[in-house]
């Protein structure tokens, strides 16, 4: 029932937004929705736990550790970006960003505040739904859907670079997807001989699952690739990264903020499952080699563009390049250790994230710009909360102790080694350093620094609670996990294990 | 004999600098509170942290507690044992003495900068490096080690006004950040072979190594510590940093923060890592030569008080290597006791060292407290508005150069000592090195009081040569206090080193199996000896009691003849010209001109004159003189390695040249080739 | 600890005395090698005596270093000559400082000697405060290898220890290692007393002159301090080098007889090292400055040869 | 009465019926007409329509039957329309010259039609000999051509609304194998595939629109403002 509930709350929260006139019945709308959908998230990870998983209609939806956990996450950051979202476009509102945008889009632009907050619902349902949906198949049209909502944030703006950002996004998350589906049919088409069924079973992850050591093993083989670049595309995986500077520079920051964690985290989570399946049918060795491949090659190719970058905002992307390519490196290195690390990993990934983007899109209202030099630096004079959270949040996603971060990607370390690729590890451990070499020059460039002689900011309730808050989740996150969190983290580690 | 309530006293230090550093980070607002309670838990935590030393010094046995952490991957578990206790009584030695100093510097920060935040990462440091000195596991010691250096960053560029505090910090952290790489890789490789984080756990694991494996843990760890220490070539950070932080912090800096890589080395190469490769302490040793011949040379050329202090940190780090690298080397050849006594000599270098650089480092900041200057030609004279001030940088000169009777001349005679020594107990060729590595300790001792007659001269004596430094006043009392308790820590540290020597019982049992500091001992309790009966001795104690013997009959003869045959003052003899100037005396600069020249394929020197004439060319209106000395290291290694790195980011830049046409290849000629490469059997 | 006290006491009357009377020695001897009548050999009690009934002057810019040096050089000085072995084997202070001890005394009076020097704001003083801040630190590695060759033989920093040893093998000195590290010290000796072709002692020109730059405000009693100190410690260096290397007439038991036969001997030696000195100041001409360190550099080879050589022989 | 249908015949039938859809498909990485390639493409769609009902005549799957009149009054009718509207509306009829010239695009074409027989074959079990592997195997083969080529045009074509239909053509190589391979997937899925692929054509409908009011051009590779 809850995983229902899971499902309808944002489902109908889009459609209500729609029918509203006001821009503060929206604001409550998605706020509300938002928290509920928190609360049953906790209550379906409680349901898990006691469990081991829940299903409906005969299975067509199913929820275990795994997805339990990518649940709270979406759900996490959903309501945290509907909090700075307040702020935020209340910040744009005022200074006319808003309308501006409504000119530029002409007669497809409806009232923006409706759009956003009639599609943010929409495309936190089809988040739940990747998690939720059993079948492989309705787990590929909720992630198509994540991508048909996020194509509106991109282009929100409707400036001439939110247009190019949108098209490259779409055009480039299409064939990734085309190619997503291709392995889904690749895997039916593998089962086929095992399973024989023509029933919808047949596509159902958790019937695959028992059965996956018996399919087809070619098949399985390319299945696997074409998924692994398929989902790769979605997860912002080099060579398939490159939309994603683009997108999340364009988009208004609550929705880059989810781009970058829920809809990285669907991605990923559908990996995992494929992941699951092709280990056992083909053993952990094909995928793994293929993972730690792609996983490296997207840190190296985000290290260049970390250490020399003249955008903030493209800067963050380039982050969460650099944070998928180590998530998928961990799944390939495999093993308890490597994907604890990569769930603790998603974890805090999705906790952090949202930050970084939140004290950018602080910056770039205050200071009307995106770039370093426009920006100048001094930024601790003008906006002292702002700056002083970006420079923790920064160390905290390069991986610095006592942020959490540094627990995640030691285990990983620890993975690699026992997984006995320690030239990788070295290289893992390097591009770690020069990334956090890249990204803290470049944020302490622009928070330190004599005062520019920029005004004051004048930040609302919403956005200064949402920074200060989360910056004290982060903190607490670095030396305290709450222990079923940890245990669901667990149960999952178990299900992508051994299960 | 558990009843030294050493935990205790332990975890209200460790209370004390978390409530401090809250409190005054709380309390930001009101600078003056926020001043008092950031020296004043300072203070008590580091005088709580100080007896929590002594009685775990006192007591020998090792404490372990384990506290269960909110992480469930990991436990908080510290040691408390002889080596922590040791680096934790240099911690509290030096807290107590800066956090003193503390109350009377802060107050210039008042109304101007943020006190409470200072307070915050001051009291950050000192709590991470607490835990650093008494962790007991992998996890907590790299979280207590990455958090001291971002605590160190944030002092280093907490004047992050000034560019040059901004770069010094980054290039301080972003080393600070690849030796957490390099540690954390060692730590991996321990951590593989034992299945558990504590350190406990190595000792076994250590062993089982293989040697290639073993060699690549010695490697990690020593590159990881060896940056946070500042050897050569990894020091470029550290003279960039330790001057451009408020003195105070720069003085906890070179003081105790780099030693955590001594403490590290020790730890790991000593203690978890048990064996060692052979060349291992070779390594050491050389890099610890080399550290300390150039460390001492870069410093020579710096007229910064402050950058000239950090140069010597660098130097001084290269003398405790110098006996780590000989213990190490002693142990792996089967010698115990000679490897206790390089190890005493190279823990007792370390507590020298922190305490004198502290106290110099205390004493440039009274000078740039007084006259706001640190370059050392703008100075002179100061002496006479500071006496206490000068007298204390002057105990310190003196203990830095390794002159006796002060504490540094102790740890440089036992580092000697077991240099010698290495002659006789190592074969083949490498007992050469040994006394060759005396040598060079002896051209470092001889370019350090060099250095620091120039630096002493040059800043406290003779004429002021700026208009500040003739306005300089004396710094106020609590400063002083802070300067006169180390200077009293160099005095009776280098008198009565006899008496202290037992502190290294515990820690030469706990790494070696031995205690040696009975051998150490002869001559009625006043001697010092080399371990052997007829190797060597020295009493600093009788030294310093037979120069004053000596000194007083001196000193009464010429009382007489002055009082029978007149003292006057007169004007210096400045080849008949009236009046001697300011600009008439000997500058920094030229000071260091003969060694400049004699070194100058080291420092390849490039120097530009230029003159400005008015009428004739033989009277010049104005001359311009500016020289400088090449960096080594930043151009021949830093820069072409970033500049390689940067290079290739461009490069790489044009992947994301904006054609989707382009980016829609890539994934094409990725699927092509997967799918070629899933095909293949 | 009578024995203690008797045998420093005899050790320091001694110091004090002999000390002036080799500096004039030396001069004398300079003199007639140079068909000079040269001054008496007495000459340099007679200076210090002079000095010690003069009036001084003190620079109106030096301040409390200025007046300290004087007694640390000249204490320095004196202590380390207890700590060197002169007429038997005993040096009374040996159990409390060895050769490490020395040479780092000997720094300490430097150190304050320089430090006086750059106090009066003169700029003759910081020339040779530098000069000699230099010339000694390029001398100290050379040195050390030298006397490590000693020490390494003894298998002891005690110069005590070292005598005893040497006296043990009287020949010993035949031996290459010992031959070279003798030579490489005796550079040392030249440099570290400012004699030609490091310094020239009696001159005032500013282009060559170190020690007596430094010097060159002091006056009266404390000039005579000075003066006396840095004869002194002329005198330590060479007994270190008759000592160590030659140990002839070196008695290991303390008797006033082994005394009186040691002093003999001692003298004897002391007057050959000085001609040898002579000899060198002489024949030579000063150095330029800059050349000084390839001089020492030198010495430094002879003492890594040395050392190397306790391997080969 | 009852016509047993001959499952040989059905798979001479739908192995020509996808080789002229290959043909098809190369005929369109020639075309120079955008509307030509409009048509193309829905006679292409036409053809998978034929191929889905022919399969589920012959395997008497009569889900399948639902895709088969989906994709054609999707693909084939709505689609089509939507699009040839939409190059009315902005007035642009003639492909410019794309990035690699006709003849060698066909090479190239040729070359993945090659690699894609290439990939079929791994799949392919001589000891399983049955009619639906081979067919499977053909199928395949010609999908991932399909597959491949679509992506091709993606890449070598310059306009935005050329690059659309080379993702729809790219979907259709999909929908073959589907189809061929399994005989279609579970209806929901089919029916929530269809769903998205409608909402995409749409959105990149909307997109197309925008960026040609916006640049007064479709020309994609304009669009590079954005960049590292």
């Amino acid at each position: 029932m809850i995983l229902l509930a899971l499902l309808i709350v944002p489902l109908a929260a889009g459609p209500l937004a729609f029918l509203l006139r006001r821009r503060h019945m929206m604001e409550v709308i998605n706020l509300a929705a938002f928290a509920i959908l928190f609360g049953m998230a906790a209550v379906l990870v409680a349901q898990v736990l006691r469990n081991g998983s829940v299903s409906l209609w005969n299975g067509f939806f199913y929820a275990d550790a795994l997805s339990a956990l990518v649940v709270l996450l979406s759900a996490f950051v959903a309501l945290v970006c509907s909090v700075y979202a307040v702020g935020y476009f209340r910040h744009d509102e005022s200074s006319g960003v808003l309308q501006e945008a409504e000119e530029v889009g002409g007669r497809f632009g409806v009232q923006k505040l409706r759009e956003y907050y009639t599609l943010t619902p929409l495309f936190v349902f089809s988040m739940i739904l990747v998690a939720l949906a059993n079948n492989l198949g309705i787990l590929w049209v909720a992630v198509e859907g994540t991508t048909l909502a996020s194509v509106f944030l991109v282009m929100f703006y409707g400036r001439e670079t939110s247009l190019e950002a949108a098209w490259k996004y779409a055009i480039i998350g299409g064939v990734g997807l085309s190619m997503a589906l291709f392995g889904t049919i690749l895997t039916y088409y593998s089962a086929y001989g095992a399973l024989g069924t023509d029933t919808l079973a047949g596509l159902n992850w958790s019937v695959l699952a028992e059965n996956a050591g018996h399919f087809d093993q070619p098949t399985m083989r390319l299945a696997f690739i074409l998924v692994l670049l398929g989902y790769g595309t979605k997860a912002g995986i080099a060579p398939m990264h490159t939309w994603k500077p683009d997108a999340y520079s364009e988009a208004p920051i609550p929705g880059a903020a989810m781009l970058a964690t829920g809809v990285l985290n669907c991605a990923l989570y559908a990996l995992i499952r494929f992941y699951i399946l092709s280990s056992k049918c083909l053993g952990p060795q094909f995928g793994s080699r293929l993972l730690i491949l792609f996983g490296l090659l997207s840190m190296g190719v985000a290290v260049p563009f970390i250490l020399v970058q003249k955008n903030f905002r493209r800067l963050l992307a380039y982050s969460s390049i650099d944070h998928s390519g180590i998530m998928v490196l961990a799944l390939g290195f495999g093993g308890p250790l490597g994907i604890l690390g990569m769930l603790l990993h998603m974890t805090f990934h999705s906790v952090t994230k949202p930050l970084l983007f939140f004290c950018a899109g602080n910056v770039q209202q205050h200071l009307k710009t995106d770039l370093f030099r426009k920006a100048k630096g001094g930024l601790i004079h003008s906006m002292p909360l702002t700056g002083a959270a970006f420079l923790m949040v920064t160390l905290a996603v390069t991986g610095s102790p006592p942020f959490s971060f540094f627990q995640s990607e030691f285990t990983i370390l620890r993975a690699g080694f026992s997984s006995g690729s320690l030239v990788l590890s070295v290289l893992f451990v390097c591009f770690l350093v020069l990334i956090f070499s890249g990204f803290l020059v470049h944020i302490a460039n622009l928070v330190l620094g004599d005062d520019p002689g920029v005004p004051q900011a004048n930040m609302c309730g919403w956005k200064r609670y949402s920074v200060a808050g989360l910056a004290g989740v982060i903190l607490v996150m670095g030396f305290w996990i709450p222990a079923p969190l940890f245990r669901l983290i667990q149960n999952a580690v178990g299900i992508v294990v051994g299960g | 004999m558990n009843t030294f309530p050493v935990s205790a006293a332990f975890a209200l230090s460790l209370a004390a600098y978390a409530a401090g550093g809250v409190a005054s980070l709380a309390s930001w607002r009101r600078p003056s509170m926020a001043r008092n309670i950031c020296c004043g838990a300072a203070l008590a935590g580091g005088a709580l942290g100080g007896l929590a030393a002594v009685l775990g010094i006192l007591q020998g046995t090792p404490v372990h507690w384990s506290v269960p952490s909110g992480i469930p991957l990991f436990a908080y578990s510290f040691s408390y044992d002889a080596l922590g206790g040791f680096f934790n009584l240099i911690l509290a030695i030096l807290t107590i003495a800066v956090s003193v100093y503390s109350f009377g510097y802060l107050k210039e920060f008042e109304g101007k900068r943020n006190i409470g935040f200072f307070g915050f990462l001051f009291h950050l440091l000192l709590l991470s490096l607490t835990i650093v000195f008494t962790a007991a596991n992998a996890f907590l010691f790299l979280i207590g080690w990455e958090v001291g250096a971002l605590a160190a960053y944030g002092l280093v560029a907490f004047y992050h006004e000034q560019r040059e505090s901004r770069q010094a910090g980054l290039l301080y952290i972003i080393m600070a950040h690849a030796d957490v790489g390099c540690l954390l890789l060692g730590f991996a490789l321990l951590i593989q072979g034992s299945g558990s984080a504590e350190f406990a756990s190595f000792h076994t694991a250590a062993a089982h190594l293989s040697s290639a494996r073993q060699s690549a843990a010695f490697v990690l760890f020593f590159l990881g510590f060896g940056i946070k220490a500042g050897v050569i070539p990894f020091h470029i950070w550290l003279p960039a940093a330790h001057p451009v932080a408020p003195s105070n912090a720069s003085a906890l800096l070179s003081g105790i923060v780099i030693k955590a890589g001594i403490y590290g080395m020790t730890r790991i190469f000593l203690d978890s890592l048990g064996g060692v490769p052979s060349w291992a302490g070779l390594a050491v040793l050389i890099v610890g030569v080399v550290s300390a011949v150039l460390g001492v040379l870069y410093a020579l050329m710096e007229h910064d008080l402050k950058r000239l202090l950090a140069y010597h940190s660098i130097e001084n780090i290269g003398i405790i290597l110098m006996g780590l690298g000989a213990a190490l080397i002693f142990r792996v050849a089967g010698h115990p006791l000679l490897a206790g006594v390089a190890l005493i000599a190279a823990m007792f270098h370390t507590l020298n060292h922190a305490i004198f650089k502290c106290l110099l480092f205390l004493g440039a900041g009274s000078v740039l407290h007084s006259t706001g200057a640190r370059n050392m030609e703008e100075m002179g004279g100061l002496i006479r508005p500071m006496p206490v001030t000068a007298f204390c940088f002057l105990i310190g000169a003196v203990a830095i150069s390794g002159l006796p009777p002060l504490n540094g001349f102790v740890s440089e005679w036992l580092t000697y000592q077991s240099l010698l020594a290495g002659f006789g107990a190592t074969g083949g060729l490498t007992r050469i090195l040994f006394p060759l590595a005396g040598s060079m300790l002896a051209l470092t001792g001889a370019l350090a009081a060099a250095c620091f007659v120039k630096a002493f001269a040059i800043t406290f004596l003779a004429l002021p040569r700026g208009a500040e430094a003739s306005h300089a006043h004396e710094a106020p009392r609590s400063m002083l206090v802070g300067m006169g308790t180390l200077t009293v820590g160099c005095v009776s540290l280098g008198l009565g080193v006899t008496w202290f020597l037992p502190v290294f019982n515990a820690m030469t049992e706990q790494l070696l199996g031995q205690r040696v500091v009975a051998n150490l001992i002869t001559g009625g309790g006043f001697v010092l000896s080399a371990g052997t009966p007829h190797s060597g001795t020295v009493s600093t104690a009788i030294i310093a009691v037979g120069l004053l013997t000596l000194a007083l009959p001196a000193a009464l003869l010429v009382s007489r003849a002055t009082r029978r045959f007149g003292r006057k003052s007169g004007p210096v003899w400045d080849c008949g010209l009236p009046a001697l100037s300011e600009e008439n005396e000997y500058t920094a600069t030229g000071f260091s001109k003969a060694l400049r020249m004699i070194f100058s394929v080291l420092y390849k020197p490039r120097r530009e004159i230029q003159a400005v004439f008015d009428v004739s060319p033989y009277f010049p209106k104005e001359i311009r003189f500016e020289s400088e000395i090449e960096p080594t290291f930043e151009k021949w290694l830093y820069a072409p390695l970033q500049e390689f790195i940067f290079r290739i980011s461009s490069r790489m830049r044009t992947i994301q040249a904006g054609s989707i046409h382009a980016y829609l290849a890539y994934i094409f000629v990725t699927l092509v080739l997967l799918l070629l490469f899933g095909v293949r059997k | 600890m009578t024995e203690l006290l008797t045998n420093s006491g005899l050790q320091l009357v001694l110091l004090l005395l002999v000390a002036p009377l080799l500096s004039g020695m030396i001069k004398t001897l300079k003199a007639r090698l140079q068909t000079r009548r040269g001054p008496g050999v007495l000459q340099s009690y007679r200076d210090i005596f002079k000095l010690l009934r003069k009036g001084m002057v003190i620079p109106e810019t030096a301040s409390w270093i200025f007046t300290v040096t004087p007694y640390v050089v000249f204490g320095t000085a004196t202590l380390v000559g207890l700590m060197i072995p002169m007429t038997t084997t005993h040096a009374p202070f040996s159990l409390f400082g060895g050769v490490l001890a020395v040479v780092y005394l000997l720094a300490l009076g430097r150190f304050f000697l320089a430090l006086g020097g750059l106090d009066t704001g003169s700029s003759f003083g910081g020339l040779g405060s530098s000069r000699e801040m230099t010339i000694s630190a390029i001398a100290e590695p050379a040195m050390m290898l030298a006397i490590f060759t000693v020490a390494l033989g003894a298998n002891s920093t005690n110069l005590s220890e070292m005598a005893k040893v040497a006296v043990g093998q009287s020949w010993r000195f035949l031996a290459p290692s010992q031959m070279l590290a003798f030579a490489a010290l005796f550079i040392v000796l030249i440099a570290e007393t400012g004699r030609i072709p490091v310094d020239n002692p009696a001159t005032h020109l500013e282009l060559t002159m170190i020690h007596e730059a430094m010097v060159l405000e002091y006056s009266g009693p404390y000039l005579a301090l000075i003066e006396w100190g840095a004869s002194i410690k002329q005198l330590v260096l060479m007994t270190l080098l008759v000592n160590t290397f030659f140990p002839f007439g070196l008695s290991s038991n303390w008797t006033a007889q082994t005394v009186g036969v040691g002093l003999v001997f001692y003298l004897a030696k002391l007057l050959m090292l000085a001609c040898m000195i002579v000899l060198v100041e002489t024949t030579n001409a000063k150095l330029r400055l800059f050349r000084v360190p390839e001089l020492l550099m030198v010495a430094f080879i002879l003492g890594a040869l040395a050392l190397i050589s306790t391997f080969l022989f | 009465m009852h016509f047993v249908p001959n499952p040989e015949l059905g798979n001479r039938i739908i192995t020509l019926m996808a080789a002229l859809v290959l043909v098809l498909q190369i005929a369109a990485v020639g075309q120079r007409w955008i509307i030509s390639s409009i048509r193309i493409f829905a006679v292409q769609s036409f053809l998978l329509g034929a191929i889905a009902a022919v399969i589920a005549y012959f395997n008497q799957a009569s889900h399948i039957y639902v895709v088969a009149l989906l994709t054609v009054f999707l693909k084939a009718g709505l689609l089509p329309r939507l699009l040839e509207r939409l190059v009315g509306r902005i007035g642009i009829r003639r492909e410019i010259e794309p990035l690699i010239n006709v003849p060698l695009s066909i090479l190239v074409t040729g070359g993945l039609t090659l690699l894609g027989y290439v990939v079929a074959e791994s799949f392919y079990h001589p000891e399983e000999t049955s009619a639906r592997a081979a067919l499977g195997h053909n199928t395949l083969a010609v999908a991932i051509a399909l597959f491949l080529i679509g992506f091709f045009t993606m890449v070598n074509r310059r306009k935005a609304l050329t690059q659309v239909l080379g993702l729809l053509s790219l979907e259709n190589g999909l929908l073959l194998a589907a189809i061929s391979l399994t005989y279609g997937m579970p209806l929901v899925v089919e029916i929530g595939i269809f769903f998205d692929v409608l909402v995409a054509v749409m959105v990149l409908g909307i997109l197309v629109f925008r960026i040609r009011e916006t640049f007064d051009s479709m020309d994609v590779s304009k669009l590079r403002k954005l960049r590292e």
